[in-house]
């Protein structure tokens, strides 16, 4: 048998953020096609409980009204919080991870790529959801949009905020606590701006000031949060 | 009669093919049938006035809706224990059809609920079990698809069939054991208390649905046959 | 390449209170391949995670070519193809899809025909499109063969490659290996068993 | 050395139903003191969301006791979910289920052990807390005893459901998606009539019609889905 | 315990759409052991599954002792002792408590003094109270081995059972198995390498 023939010590090119990127965006998101479980998970989720809250509490008009904008946003954080144990555990489980920390590309890179192409499987489809679930709730179309838009720039902090708990909470014991007590408590900032977006709009006044504190928040998420997303991962390889 | 020659797929799926458009034929008369004794015949309701004619839409499809799963989870049990692949099939040809009926007794049930009750949706026993209905019809399909490995989807989507079936007597006599909104049954075996048009034009609006659904799930259960048994000599036979 | 070459001075690595070993120096050139023996539990996997930068050491130190690879790891990684007892393989990707992912992640750019012709030396030719979840133990391992065949790097570290292959995938093993050190590659292995191109030394632990 | 000598061929006595049980239930327990994440997962996420809730719909009190019991119910119903996935699929995943299966000891007795350790590591103590958290949305006490009764009868009905949508769900592809679908409508009775329970008390009726139902539908599950249950864990196995 | 037999007649199987193997007849008597051989994705695995009964076979059927196990399997399960590539032990859980209750669902009922005991012979005495994560690739599969010491079972099915042993814990298996055959017990072995005592027969699949 002839083996195929490899260029010997061709060191591989040095990895550049973008190429460490590219990889895990398209390697996650390819996964998520094959197996689209945990997107839909997360979506069916979203719109059944969304749906489901107009059973428990009675459906009339005004209270429903009233209520809808928080009612979504709880129901995006919940489906978002329930996407992130899946963001790290298969890859830690079968050795992908050990692979990535092992490889030439640089970790910001993959780190990041993941987790953009975990909120374009759970956060985006959330997003461009909620505002068929809104009319659900006769929420206006102005409050539909600012809906949106809050959702649009909060789920990736949740995103964000989501790996890096997850991450430390890799391989530690008792991971499913840790993770709810990491996690959702750093979630409600971004529930109270998010939902007061909406609600602020649906009460005639402005969304912006509410979304510009969520962009804010966005900006720092994205500068700070990959970087200790790498250090929690080093410390769960060891 | 040798009924295991009628179960092997090849010879099921041409008798199939004869006799599904003598069914649709049939659905058709009878359909025209009913709604000519619905329409133009049956006297206008002294409370309702004419929206009641919703009636002959929606009584037949929720008693399709019932019956379709009843006879969907009898052929998942023979398919459980006797290990039949065309029982399989059959159960898996019926499920679009009933998740179609489920669908079109809650749309007009709720749409005739606006002008009655002054609500689209209430949270009564027999309207909640109706909508589980649809959802079993749901995860049938898409339980009976997640496996690679069909024979497996078969027998978890029989399983699941099986165990939705306590839904049927609870949609059917919800009305009975709780007093809600959602009237109860005046068709009987023993007798009716309804206008005998109406009662003419439902009856013939359900064997009109009835026969559609034979007519369609034996058009589907062909394209699985196929499906499955693409490999065979006989499916290539067929294509040359 | 530059003759590439691997030492290590002064390892040591304890797990909760047990000291699973300390003061392990050895060196391997270009073409050497060093075998790494000791009982069930003796810290060979651990040994093995130490050198390839995934577990801290207690003490001690790792150079490649001479240079640390604690300060700057960047030249060590990108010749370094780890494999461990978890294969690192996605279930629901196939062997194809598999094999150009981890080879991609270790920034090796191959064409698909080269990856068909790895997979078919291997004998995956006709299940390569298959999900990984429904290949056999050794099939699975095999991924890991076609692996080695295609990447460029220069230093393998190896948990029991012979784990679950039949006598042919085991034969396999020793040509790629052999090639390997032809070309001027080197290897640090934990087996259990003998293998055909005879180690250049063997390094016992837990004794 | 010598090696420990066995009975040799000494067949064991044929397993019994308690037996079974017995061996399942103090098993999967004592995995869920050790382990004690998922438990803790489920009730930091019933009382983080149920807290959040007014956070996310405002704070006026009216409006809490009313949708209250609803609130909790949805809680204690979304946690409960939150809880299947780890049911069969880990035991799944390592072997044990293998096991479990050619074991001597009677599926049923093994099958409903776990099932019953499950409720009592994530039902119970969504139970025993609901009433603190009944207090937050200011509910009476009459009120807070008719909702714990009614979550002491529908937790179990939820594990034995969830149960029986797992196992059909193992080993399928996209199991998330088809967890949600299969288990989340069937769930929707219970929270009706658990929620009615709660609600007919809270406007001064009384919750007994609703619990009895909740009861019936309790024996109901009891006796008819254990054995659904053990077919599908074969199906799984095959 | 009778004499026990084992005996298979015309066992078939196919996967997707690859048939892979029909028409195996065999038989294991008491006292003996019987190989199956094979290439890797062989079928191996496969087999062995359909014998324990996991998974269903497409024709054929299995008989221990001239009674189908299709039919009523209680008697067949009780001296059934299958272990697959999936070892079935849960990492929370320390040595001791998986043996235990592995032991446990097999319905054999073991004094803790037999369990330590046989925790010593295979080597785990000190470290049978960590959690099985914490264990070495070697260690958990000895485990197993402890529980091929204690099960009363007349019936072992095993997946490559040597694998990750060191050489003496290769050894340990073989006088296990030696100690099991002579006491009548009989054995169906998935294996790529030689074992001690010599099975009575070699069968190969997928040839
Ligand atoms: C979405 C809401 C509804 C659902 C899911 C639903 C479901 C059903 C079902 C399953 C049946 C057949 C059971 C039987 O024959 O006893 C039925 C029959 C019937 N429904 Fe509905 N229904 C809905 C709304 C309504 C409304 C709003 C009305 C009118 C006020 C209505 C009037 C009837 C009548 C008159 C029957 C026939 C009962 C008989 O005479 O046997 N339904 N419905
Ligand atoms: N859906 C499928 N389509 C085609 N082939 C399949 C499918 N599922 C499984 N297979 C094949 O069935 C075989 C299963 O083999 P099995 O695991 O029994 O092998 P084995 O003899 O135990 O091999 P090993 O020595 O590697 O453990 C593999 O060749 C696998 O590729
Ligand atoms: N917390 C701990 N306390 C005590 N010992 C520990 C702890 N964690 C790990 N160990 C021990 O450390 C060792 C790890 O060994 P390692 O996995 O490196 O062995 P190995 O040589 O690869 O063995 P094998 O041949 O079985 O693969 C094991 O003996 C294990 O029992
Ligand atoms: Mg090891
Ligand atoms: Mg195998």
């Amino acid at each position: 048998m002839n083996v195929a023939a490899a260029p010997m010590g061709a060191s591989p090119h040095p990895g550049s953020f973008a190429a460490g990127f590219a990889w895990s965006f398209s390697r996650d998101l390819k996964l998520s096609v094959r197996h689209p479980g945990e997107t839909m998970l997360v979506i069916a989720f979203f719109v059944l409980v969304a749906s489901l809250f107009p059973l428990g509490v009675g459906a009339e008009p005004q209270l429903l009204q009233r209520i809808g904008p928080g009612v979504i946003w709880v129901c995006a954080l919940l489906a978002a919080f329930l996407s992130l144990p899946g963001m790290f555990a298969s890859d830690y489980a079968d050795g992908s991870l050990e692979q990535m920390t092992l490889s030439p590309l640089p970790m910001p890179g993959w780190a990041s790529g993941k987790i953009a192409a975990h909120w374009v499987a759970t956060g985006l489809p959330l997003t461009v959801l909620s505002p068929l679930l809104g009319l659900q709730y006769g929420l206006t179309a102005d409050t539909l949009l600012a809906l949106a838009c809050a959702l649009a720039i909060g789920t990736p902090v949740l995103s964000l905020l989501g790996a890096a708990c997850t991450a430390l909470a890799l391989g530690a014991r008792g991971g499913g606590m840790l993770l709810a007590l990491l996690a959702l408590p750093l979630f409600v900032p971004v529930l109270v701006f998010g939902a007061g977006a909406a609600e602020a709009q649906a009460s005639g006044l402005s969304a912006a000031p509410h979304l510009s504190i969520l962009g804010a928040g966005l900006i720092l998420a994205v500068m700070g949060l990959p970087p200790a997303v790498c250090a929690a991962v080093r410390i769960a390889m060891d | 009669m040798n009924w295991f020659f009628f179960a092997s797929p090849s010879t099921f799926y041409r008798l199939a093919g004869r006799m599904a458009p003598w069914f649709f034929a049939l659905a058709a008369v009878l359909g025209a049938a009913g709604l000519y004794v619905g329409l133009v015949v049956a006297p206008t309701d002294a409370q309702q006035g004419e929206v009641y004619r919703i009636i002959f839409i929606h009584v037949p499809a929720s008693w399709m809706s019932m019956f379709i799963y009843f006879v969907m989870a009898c052929y998942g049990a023979v398919s459980l224990t006797f290990n039949t692949r065309l029982a399989a099939m059959m159960a898996r040809a019926l499920a679009p059809t009933g998740a179609m009926f489920t669908f079109v007794a809650l749309w007009t049930g709720s749409f005739w609920g606006r002008p009655t009750w002054g609500t689209y949706w209430v949270w009564d026993a027999r309207i909640t079990s109706e909508l589980v209905l649809l959802f079993l019809y749901f995860g049938f399909i898409a339980l009976a698809n997640a496996f690679e490995d069909p024979r497996r989807g078969d027998r978890a989507a029989a399983l699941l069939a099986l165990i939705g079936l306590v839904n049927l007597p609870i949609i059917y006599f919800s009305v009975l054991w709780w007093n809600t909104l959602h009237q109860g049954s005046s068709v009987k075996l023993t007798g009716s208390t309804m206008h005998i048009a109406m009662l003419w034009g439902m009856l013939l609006m359900a064997f009109s649905f009835w026969m559609y659904s034979i007519g369609a799930s034996l058009t589907r259960v062909r394209a699985i046959i196929l499906d499955r048994e693409r490999r065979t000599h006989w499916v290539r036979g067929l294509a040359t | 390449m530059s003759a590439a070459r691997l030492s290590a001075r002064g390892l040591a690595c304890s797990r909760g209170l047990a000291r699973l070993f300390r003061d392990v120096s050895f060196e391997v050139g270009a073409g050497e391949w060093l075998a790494l023996r000791g009982a069930n539990g003796s810290g060979k996997t651990t040994l093995l995670r130490c050198v390839a930068g995934l577990t801290r050491v207690d003490a001690g130190e790792v150079f490649w070519d001479g240079e640390s690879t604690r300060a700057d790891s960047g030249a060590f990684r990108a010749n370094l193809l780890y494999a461990g007892h978890l294969p690192g393989i996605k279930d629901d990707l196939s062997a194809e899809e598999n094999l150009q992912g981890s080879l991609a992640l270790r920034g090796v750019a191959v064409s698909t025909k080269a990856i068909e012709g790895a997979l078919a030396e291997v004998g995956l030719a006709k299940r390569r499109r298959l999900p990984a979840r429904r290949l056999s133990a050794g099939q699975r391992r095999r991924i890991g063969l076609a692996r080695l065949a295609l990447d460029p790097a220069a230093f393998w570290a190896l948990d029991e490659p012979l784990t679950a292959l039949d006598d042919e995938g085991q034969r396999l093993f020793g040509r790629l290996l052999e090639r390997h050190l032809a070309a001027g590659g080197l290897a640090l292995m934990a087996t259990h068993h003998d293998l055909a191109p005879a180690p250049a030394r063997v390094m016992r632990i837990g004794e």
